[in-house]
């Protein structure tokens, strides 16, 4: 046991778990007033329904030892899980900080499907895929799966969490469907500062969830924690200037997002490349993500708050360039494609490529399978109406007093 | 002049600014109001307690037209309204004496 | 001196100084827009009020010897209190720590009586009930007083925070009187992703509050941190269905506030008490402060904000399910009921119903005391009108560029 | 390497980073609805540019041995930056925990110049400002340069910070012009619950800006936040009694200036005085900023957001106190007035006022440069629009579901 | 048909809204405005200035009654808005010469 | 009596306030809006995509007047709201038959 390290890692999982609410308020913000509680609570459900099952089952799955694809029973209940040391830290410790992660993993994927998603359906769907889809991942790359075996690099989270929850996102909003009114209306987002108290906090969390991914507190965390302070910095001057070039107008949701690009994209990456070269992968991986948003609003295909062009484009590209500019003299473990070892790519686009087929198909048939019992979507008029008051009986504002109100 | 005040769906503003433009009219002011007419309401859960929401969003679009033009105008704003729904909302048609423009000054004769 | 226990206090201690104003925000939305700052600067005036008062003499009567109900007054303006360890941190470190939970203690009552309450009346209220009812009640517990001889276990302030803070709320709901309009209209909250904000930030908080209390980075922190994860999840499923269950429209405000419940709740047994019994406690903790909220509202006892409900009611069930749940192979100290100890349970109300006798009586005193001298309530026409502006000359939110206002 | 200062240093580096977004809404909430998002964006776009050119050159101008007055080039891209030792943390964490405040003092001058400054003249200036003003004035007190040779004690950046930003504020003001509507009408904050959402989320990162200042987890760190926990607390009772005895009204705006006030003063002497003399000097630097900030209302300075009065006069007055209150028993350094040592008070006034006469000049000169190539006003119709849409291309609120709004 | 437009205080619109009702009119629509009138308004502090806020927050009741309902519903509205001190508000009729309903798109006679 | 019902830019409350009470008017209500006139809007930028904002912030200031103080009233809205470009919207003269004070529940003869 290491105290120092334990330190560290009280704090680190406290980030990581803030990031779900900040996501509540990035995604929040960015839909209309009257969506605006249903889609934070999309965010807060996930710290309840999928936290508890991480405790009770999917820490095992993902973590207990098992075989190459998945882990064992071993755990359930988290039976032997205690005080005692996992690494340097306790071992509950541990199982916190990976539980935060798959909270926000499935908290992710309802940007693609709000305002128009049935709660109750959200909840059973994210339930499962935490277990069904982000478990078995996870212990492919983080619990000695066969991606680990392999020599995949994703040092907290590239694969298993954004190429993971992207592509379960665009699955989703393609069994979904599109909004009533998508295309046909503004569809503005109705508080932008809130969008950026999101990204702030996000970015804030994120040092949590990258630098924490060391488990130490030691020169790795450093410079996991370097490159998650220079990536997200690139990647928004990148997207100020595309911004800026294409209408002389620099938006603030566009600072946001690419905040959040910057910081996916450098998550498989962290602890594995110099400060230089994050500032570059950033700056990089500004464009695809950028174009892919773009090009996405122009299709018929309602990803409503482009998880897809975020968390799926930019975890894919993250994961690639891990590959490219990763550096043992820095990570002890393998140089990417610019220092020498071209063959580092290979192994991270099979990593990326068996996340997209995995969770692909899985989350396609846990929304078939769901869509069976619970209607995915809300009824027609209720989604006029807004999901605030016909899916929780809220509206997120009232004025003038509540005068419209009247005890029953 | 005519005054048309029309208290419509909030997702039916679009609609009706569109089917105004068409006719011609000249311009309009949109306010956001809420509502209670035939239209019951929805309850919310405060602490527990279910309250009864008698006043809905609506949004009120006012348009002010000549009077020749006002039955096209009323036609035009319920077209582009109506869901055959509860709640679709009203139009009223109010005297309107004078209209000045303020950029100029002058009075508008539309 | 040990520099990673360091490490973790200075964070804890920032992580608890921000929940003072994560609680604005919890508060702060659920109230009227006319009456938002007015209930924000109830939680952040005692930021300075209580917090130097608590240097200057607070910590003194709570952690100096003295005897068995009170401290002394050896540390009064910290004297002899300096660099040097208190514990393995440096002394200055432990009193502002310490100090943080005066301060959010003496805040949360402020729940009870926002929207009528008199600024003035209440700063010299909570300010006196600091240094009167706070101060020695922590002693009993933490500062080596009779409830610590009797072997109460209240691991970061089940007792003396919240059970303590719940009631002086009740005493003051009584004494302040209820709102004019209260339930006449509908009093609906303006802003509910504040609320939201508010726990989200509460929760991260709390961390500090709970796996903090160790003061120390040990496994014990582990454990507590571990109990702060999960409690709050286990009520927030709960509290959840009991919503679907009851309207099937689970509400924002519900999760807030549950999560707020499952913190509370988890508070006195954060260090003693296993994983699973955390969820478990977390669950059982959510059903009476659920009902008792609902049953409340019907009642004309007007504590706006449930603080008797979540804090009054939570914290007596978390400190006697403390007694059920504790488990001396994890904390050295004490089994519980289940672990074959029933004399706990005993120990632990005691230790409630004494917090419950002596914080209701000293605010009751001390309320209608500083009633003869200012009036408690503002007048009719300023709760009509709205505190904000009759209370602090300032309204929340202007539109319209301020187009109302004049130089004067 | 120290481990446990680590864990400190990467927690206390992402606390700081954290003010940059917070500056974002105490800023944001000040001003009026349709320039909400341009002046929240003058914080994050620093967080880019300022951030990027840091790594580049910043670090190696302020850090880098050099001269006197300024570094070298030896650390341009970060070279021979890397996992070893910088004290007992590692090089890149140093470096990027001295990056988030140059971010955030640039950020600080924006308060000046918002609701009328051409966004994209603001990102020149102070891009370059950071480089030119900031790394040298850096160098000067912490990087080995004549200030600290001359003994001048900064514990965290009183001078460096928040003279430097003050002084080039006034600068701005005077350079950009007062808003066409300035002192015609209310100007009244749009949002204030941002405004305490600011400060509240700057003091829990103040505590990473000052105790982090210490560089490890140790008493010194523990003293300066004791410092920073009190000092603020102080300053808050002063002003809210201000406030109460001029109008009887305390106000909310007033608190969350009041806490900034305290907290600025503070930084200089964070590490260096202690608690008791914190509190003094907290309450103490109250009533300069206070009526500095009255005064300059009547005149024809349009600071918009009081940067001069805040930042200005409460580091001056924080520095200058450094000189009075300082004990060499806590710091080892030096003693200050009080305790027997008069000379260091002309030594704070020296350094404080050797940041003035530079970073006046300076910022007057780049203003005037930038000036002819982009004009730094955006036209007279834009600001009556306002700069949300202008600049931006964005509203921060749309309510009624973006009904105004009609694909190209 | 006429348009009652009432200026309240902010917490009377419940009542006003249970005062229609009872009186058996069909809906109305409520606006939140600031106003100014013979009341004087509040100081407000802003950065230590002081401040004359003249427009006050004031809800706007808006409902159309046939003619012959009127001098009711004036009745009704000013009995359940009216507390006797400044800043009452007031109620202006204006005449409504047509009233559609969207749903329909039928005259209303009322 | 005459209801006014004046569209300005937000920027001119102010004004239109200060001269509306150099005329003696006694009191007003102003109500935040959106309209679309002859001015154009103005392009806003979500996620990349350009959208044509028509509809622009206003203020409606709403005055009720005597018949014989109209004139003075428009002429002193206009003067004051006035900045010569597009945009600066409307005055609308609306008949109004009645008249209450809600405080004293009377008549109001203006
Ligand atoms: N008599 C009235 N006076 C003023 N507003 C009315 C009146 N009747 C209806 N409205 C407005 O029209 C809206 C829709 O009316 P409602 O009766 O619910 O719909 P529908 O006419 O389609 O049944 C109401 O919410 C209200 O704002
Ligand atoms: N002449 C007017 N035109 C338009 N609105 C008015 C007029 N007079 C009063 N009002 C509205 O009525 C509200 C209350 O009026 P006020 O004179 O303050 O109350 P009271 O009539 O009870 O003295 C004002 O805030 C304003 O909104
Ligand atoms: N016919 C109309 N009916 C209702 N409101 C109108 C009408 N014409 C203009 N307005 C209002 O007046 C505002 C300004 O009108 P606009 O035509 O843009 O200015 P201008 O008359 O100075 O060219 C509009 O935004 C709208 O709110």
């Amino acid at each position: 046991m290491n105290q120092a390290d334990t330190a560290w890692m009280l704090i680190a999982t406290a980030l990581v778990l803030l990031m779900t609410p900040a996501l509540a308020f990035f995604y929040g913000g960015l839909v209309r007033s009257k969506n605006a509680l249903n889609t934070m609570m999309m965010s807060f459900i996930s710290l309840g329904f999928v936290g508890v099952l991480w405790a009770v089952a999917g820490y095992s799955l993902a973590f207990a030892p098992g075989n190459n694809w998945i882990g064992d029973t071993s755990r359930l209940f988290l039976r032997g899980v205690g005080l005692e040391a996992q690494g340097t830290i306790p071992h509950y410790l541990f199982m916190c900080y990976q539980g935060t992660f798959a909270i926000i993993t499935a908290a992710l994927i309802s940007g693609a499907i709000v305002e128009r998603m049935r709660f109750s359906a959200y909840v059973v769907f994210i339930t499962l895929w935490a277990l069904l889809v982000y478990s078995p991942v996870a212990h492919w790359v983080w619990g000695g799966g066969w991606l680990a075996d392999m020599g995949a690099l994703d040092f907290a989270g590239g694969t298993v969490v954004h190429v993971n929850a992207g592509v379960a996102a665009l699955v989703a909003a393609i069994c979904v469907g599109r909004r009533s009114d998508y295309r046909s209306s503004g569809l503005a987002p109705h508080n932008v500062p809130f969008v950026l108290l999101g990204a702030g906090l996000l970015w804030f969390g994120w040092f949590g969830f990258n630098a924490g991914s060391a488990l130490t507190a030691s020169p790795s965390a450093g410079l996991a924690f370097t490159a998650t302070f220079l990536a997200p910095m690139g990647t928004l001057v990148v997207w100020t200037l595309l911004d800026y070039t294409r209408s002389g107008r620099p938006t603030a949701v566009g600072a946001a997002t690419g905040i959040v690009v910057g910081l996916v994209a450098i998550t498989p990456a962290a602890g594995f490349v110099g400060p230089m070269s994050a500032i570059a992968l950033g700056a990089i991986a500004a464009v695809p993500s950028y174009f892919a948003l773009q090009w996405r609003a122009k299709t018929s295909l309602d990803d409503s708050l482009d998880v897809v062009a975020a968390h799926g484009v930019g975890g894919t590209v993250g994961a690639l360039l891990t590959g490219v500019f990763a550096q043992k003299s820095l990570n002890g473990l393998a140089d990417g494609l610019l220092f020498g070892n071209p063959a580092q790519l290979g192994i991270q686009a099979t990593a990326v490529g068996a996340a997209i087929v995995y969770s692909g198909a899985v989350s396609f048939v846990l929304l078939k399978v769901i869509g069976l019992v619970i209607p995915l979507r809300v009824e027609a008029a209720d989604e006029s109406t807004g999901l605030d008051v016909t899916q929780h009986g809220e509206e997120a504002y009232v004025h003038g007093g509540g005068s419209s109100m009247q005890g029953a | 002049m005519t005054l048309l005040k029309a208290i419509v769906r909030p997702d039916k503003v679009d609609a009706v600014k569109d089917a105004l433009e068409k006719i011609g009219a000249g311009g309009m002011t949109v306010t956001e109001v809420r509502g209670h007419g035939k239209q019951k309401g929805h309850t919310a859960i405060y602490r527990g307690q279910e309250y009864n929401v008698t006043l809905l969003p609506k949004m009120q679009v006012e348009v002010v037209v000549a009077d020749s033009e006002a039955d096209a105008a009323v036609q035009a704003i319920i077209r582009a309204a109506r869901t055959g729904e509860i709640g679709d909302g009203r139009v009223f048609a109010i005297p309107v004496t004078h209209s000045y423009k303020i950029r100029t000054g002058e009075l508008d004769t539309m």
